[in-house]
């Protein structure tokens, strides 16, 4: 059962005027212009347990992403390739709006998105993670955890998944006398792909890019853009109530395309790749 | 995920169920069709069969839950567990937690739900058959089941899935057209306030794509807004499954 | 935790008032006699997906039941046989009364005593589901959905599940090289045995058959008898608090026996089974 | 499901574990064995081994859940994990959910709810040994611990289970006659009211073996309706086993 | 998420300040001197379908143990030894405190501090439940139930675990052709240690053991130590909030190795051990 | 459950990480690194990585769940899934589970819920790795979080874990050091009150060992409080991890 969201207050109204004045001049309350990201910090290699971890902050939202592997079964209909799953919980550390239990259907959305935006770009070679065809393969466990929340925080878990798969180190398996073991050496999953998301908000017909968590509660409404590094667009989410003019979409996609630029080389800078 | 061996578009641009690239699937409406509820709707859009019921505006229990300015909107999409080639388990997966969620806020853009504070107003969305598009024609379907149920909306909404199929744009994609197809790109529009209340993008697209698929949605949902009209003008007129 | 449910309302008394004056005179609400049971119709075949669906409608509750087979290990006890599992959701839309969730006590009531219908009256033929002895039996799952309630789900989820085994076509799998696969034939399941239930609703000393929903809210207690086609009893059970007058209890055995004939004879005029 | 090798019951009429046909097994009853609950009671009815507590009447909250006009009863049916053969997984089975329903129903049929309204009544069945017959002991014991809790009743509950196995029908079954035997009729009366307050039947009966088997439960009612009472007389009279 | 329990209530504060005067004096309540446990029953084979079964009563504190044996797989990084879980359910029957539903945290705590204390203390030979080396061994549930509650759980529960495992007849299995199957026989658990608990309860600078339901509720703090037969200290937990005085702890630790002496003492002499 | 085999403890008294017997692994504390919740720690003690955060004092809901006369302490302990060397599947453990309940205790010994009363406060333990000592790390952490949320304490929270290793025994159990050690015994303190507000012993001391192991955490803890006391007074002086 999906159930209403609280209604925007008196003061988010009023607040909503405010962001959509400065808006009008091509300002926003942070003093960012309505296209600007917040700054992007990447820490990879947190978690040594994990076999590839990150711990992202796009502004005030921190974002942590580890990853295991284990070996399972390929599908049936797919014996050569091996998969991979995402979860997302939102910490109740991060938020007093966030509720201690199973996800909730935000976090449910935000891992469905997350997987739909690294599955169709085809980020992550499947082939490679197939140990004996039909038999066994590698399946790499992605868990995006929120761990502080000031808005948008679709954008860094993205940014995080990618920066732990890329810098993974994935214990390799073979099999001896029918038994599997870890050779004890590692390899790297090479991504095929780097789609990462803009979140826009919508006030009126003014958009304005990754909300800040002041921002984020006096929308109309907001929607995902994820755009791959052949400008691709590889993922949309409208995710929130509200009515998207649609002459709008065509802007927001041109900025999406623009703006995942400028994240995919902070990214490559910040992890070295001569991407 | 393009399967080489299977050919799902003929030389002709003819799909593999025989229709055009820019064709909706046969489209049946039924409203009224539930007795108990408020409101209820049933919509076939090719194999794909669905109910929908509304229930309310009502009291909110436990009354803690109430708003005190507007009615709450609770949702619920559901699929039976024989609705799918694979027997799905008893139980709310995370797609059916995922899609009852953009459903909701679909409708939650048009419902004026400030006339009924306090209240909530129930739509549930039951799949009886799944054959690709099920959270398209389950908006359909709700959209017009809050308007037999009386509930002031800005528009109905109506919605269909857009998508690419071995390089060609096509309208209204059927299950195996989904799963083997390039991209799939489901909208849902309050026609009458050009706006979009749905999208979601599966798929890779490119800029262009985008532009043209969004195009051949409209197109879509005009023709089924049409047919929403209709069916709510001659309301009955025909004799319904139900009635048999 | 069984929980007493909401208590008759004082409207609900004047109404059990009303409908026990109209029964002292061999009338009810809606101009049927005791022991006349609403318009049944049935819709077989609407769920081009499973295995078998029907549509059964009893005035104006409506179920739907659907069948899908899958192949698995049979019982270790009962290593020559297949099985079936019934579950039942009272889903939301059919009431007010229901709510979304696992399914709540009634739920699983309506399952078992379905299933108990099903399997004492020896309606499948429980060796023909056999593949493989110890190894490889069919499982059929029978899921039953209320759709709409009018009182009495238990007399139409019974014609609806019998409606959908009845037509079901249930595709066959072989053993090639090891390895299950289907056949791309089909086989029928030729019910043994055709077990319909009545459900009856006591007011003070008298009894009425298929209560609608106004009556059903207004009975002193109630009662599902279910009978087969050779006159025997295979299925009681009592369902709602209150006290059954022990002389009463043959009439209404008899008037089960009697008018399950009659459900017995539209079921096989509607399906075109000579029986 | 008869099994045609088992041989349960012998030519002259002998019972798998030597009881005669219409015989109920050994049957003990002890009362006010739990001390924190208002109300209890220990029933063994051959190695069927059942403890009952009560609580209430007491204040219900949530308070939005309690009536205006009566007390709430609720009821949970459990068995412990080791009380059946294959050990029984944690938490409630449907079976249990559907037991502790009908439990319920059939006490609510002669507590007087109406003299406390407001408050709540709980009723808890535990099963240590399963091995027939659990539900209709079960409602025996609870319907002596309601009585020691000093809740007003029109009537004790008495009950058992009357079947059909190889033929002859036969009171009060054991586990292995349930299993294997052709019919099990529970039933549970208030015996005074001459009233059925619990009626399930699975198995199949002609309607001449019904009216028999309906007798014939009558007579065991009797009898354990008789002990229920004897028990409440001489109520902690002999050395318990739960005070050796 | 762990909650704060209720408040001692005003009543609780004049309870703890004649339990305390009490303890000044040397008594209690029930007219025990500060160190004496309540009278101790065990029953032994009540429940004749469990592979082991106790009864024990701690004054008004009753516990039901059963243990049921089944065969899987050893754990991989101990392929020469059988394994143990224990359960334990606070079952509503016994406490107006206790809820139906799944075992809440009291209940899971009370399992792991019984699990800990056996499992530490080594009292369970696991590898003569080996039954093939990595391949098959036993498992038992030891499952416990709390049925009348009047204070201190936890020593009652290791007394019948503890008996439960004493007087169990395990049945035995054998491989034949490939499949496992009973043997007819039964073998006995030969326990290597007998590890009791004392529960001890602070008031101020004052501690008393086995604390009575009354005085629980008036207690600043409480605290389980359990000692084996060798006088090690198997297993400490404290269990409720509030401060222990340092210096408290060496004598407490002495009784529980007293107090542990005397219910082992009882435990063989109404069990029959020789020990 | 001592492995002949691994030799955790060389001749010369050196432990499997270098350390000496009775040192503490490096330990670094930051506070304030959480900006949404009202107070936040960061601690590592060697490779065990812990947030903590607090929530409140703040009103409870539903309502009556409130206490009249001081405020509940909610407290969850949970650990991400690849915190450790197997994947923690997603929910709740039973160990995490326990964990937060003697966490939780520890806690309400030392805040003062009285000065809040009809209020919760929310204590958060989110362990990102864990390679021994969480429980304890995690308290540590905690009551940092408590004190930069200005919540006032009796005391803060220093805790740490002493065993036993091979016949040794040693301060702050890394992983390998608990699971193939004879003894672990996590131990809290309000030192400044010279009382214990979490104590636990999972394996086998003799009582002489007991009191030297409690007096070797004494000494872990007095160095742990000096810790965090430092941290408290510099407060953000150093470049933290989070604002890199």
């Amino acid at each position: 059962m999906s159930i209403s969201q609280m209604k925007k207050s008196l003061t988010a109204r009023i607040v909503q005027e405010k962001i959509y004045n400065l808006l009008m001049q091509g300002k926003r309350l942070d003093g960012r212009s309505p296209t600007d990201i917040r700054p992007i910090n990447i820490v990879t290699g947190l978690v040594e347990k994990a076999d590839g971890s990150a711990l992202v902050s796009m502004g005030g939202t921190k974002i942590l992403v580890g990853i295991k592997t284990e070996v399972g079964s390929p599908y049936p209909d797919r014996p050569r390739e091996g998969s991979f799953t995402v979860n997302a919980e939102l910490l109740p550390l991060a938020s007093i709006s966030f509720e201690p239990g199973p996800p909730d259907e935000r976090g449910v959305e935000l891992a469905r998105v997350v997987d739909r935006s690294i599955r169709e770009s085809r980020c992550i070679d499947l082939e490679k993670l197939c140990l004996i065809e039909g038999e066994k393969a590698y399946i790499l466990f992605i868990d995006i955890y929120v761990l502080d929340y000031d808005g948008n925080y679709y954008d860094p878990s993205t940014i995080a998944v990618l920066a732990a798969l890329a810098t993974a180190r994935i214990p390799r398996y073979e099999v001896v006398n029918g038994k599997l073991q870890k050779t004890g050496e590692y390899f790297n999953l090479q991504l095929q792909s780097l789609p990462f998301t803009i979140t826009f908000g919508i006030i009126k017909e003014r958009f304005l890019v990754d909300p800040q968590i002041e921002e984020e509660s006096a929308l109309d409404v907001s929607l995902i853009i994820g755009v791959d590094e052949k400008d691709n667009v590889v993922s949309i989410q409208k995710n929130s109530p509200g009515l998207i003019p649609e002459n709008l979409l065509e802007q927001m996609i041109e900025t999406a395309s623009e703006k995942t630029k400028t994240i995919r080389q902070k990214f490559c800078e910040a992890l070295n790749i001569g991407k | 995920m393009k399967n080489e061996k299977l050919k799902l578009i003929s030389e002709e641009g003819i799909r593999i169920d025989g229709r055009k690239l820019e064709e909706l699937r046969p489209l049946r409406i039924e409203i009224g069709v539930l007795d108990k509820s408020d409101g209820s709707a049933y919509v076939e859009l090719g194999k794909t069969k669905i109910f929908a019921a509304v229930f309310g505006p009502r009291e909110v229990h436990p009354k803690h839950l109430a708003l005190p300015d507007r009615a709450i909107l609770n949702c619920r999409y559901h699929m039976t567990s024989f609705s799918v080639d694979e027997r799905k388990p008893l139980g709310m997966t995370r797609r059916e937690i995922e899609l009852s969620k953009v459903i909701r806020e679909a409708l939650e853009s048009v419902v004026f739900l400030e006339e009924f504070p306090r209240t909530s107003i129930d739509v549930y969305v039951e799949v009886i058959q799944a054959d690709g598009g099920t959270r398209t024609a389950g908006l359909t379907a709700a959209s017009l089941a809050l308007a037999e149920a009386g509930i002031p909306m800005a528009d109905l909404v109506a919605a269909v899935a857009v998508g690419k199929v071995e390089g060609h744009l096509v309208l209204d994609l059927c299950d195996i057209e989904d799963k083997y197809g390039e991209a799939d790109m489901p909208i849902a529009m309050a026609p009458r306030l050009n706006s979009i209340v749905l999208l979601q993008l599966n798929g890779r697209l490119t800029k262009e794509e985008f532009r043209k698929a969004l195009e051949l949605a409209k197109k879509g949902i005009m023709e089924i807004y049409q047919k929403q009209r209709d069916a709510l003008r001659k309301k009955y007129s025909e004799v319904s499954l139900m009635e048999v």
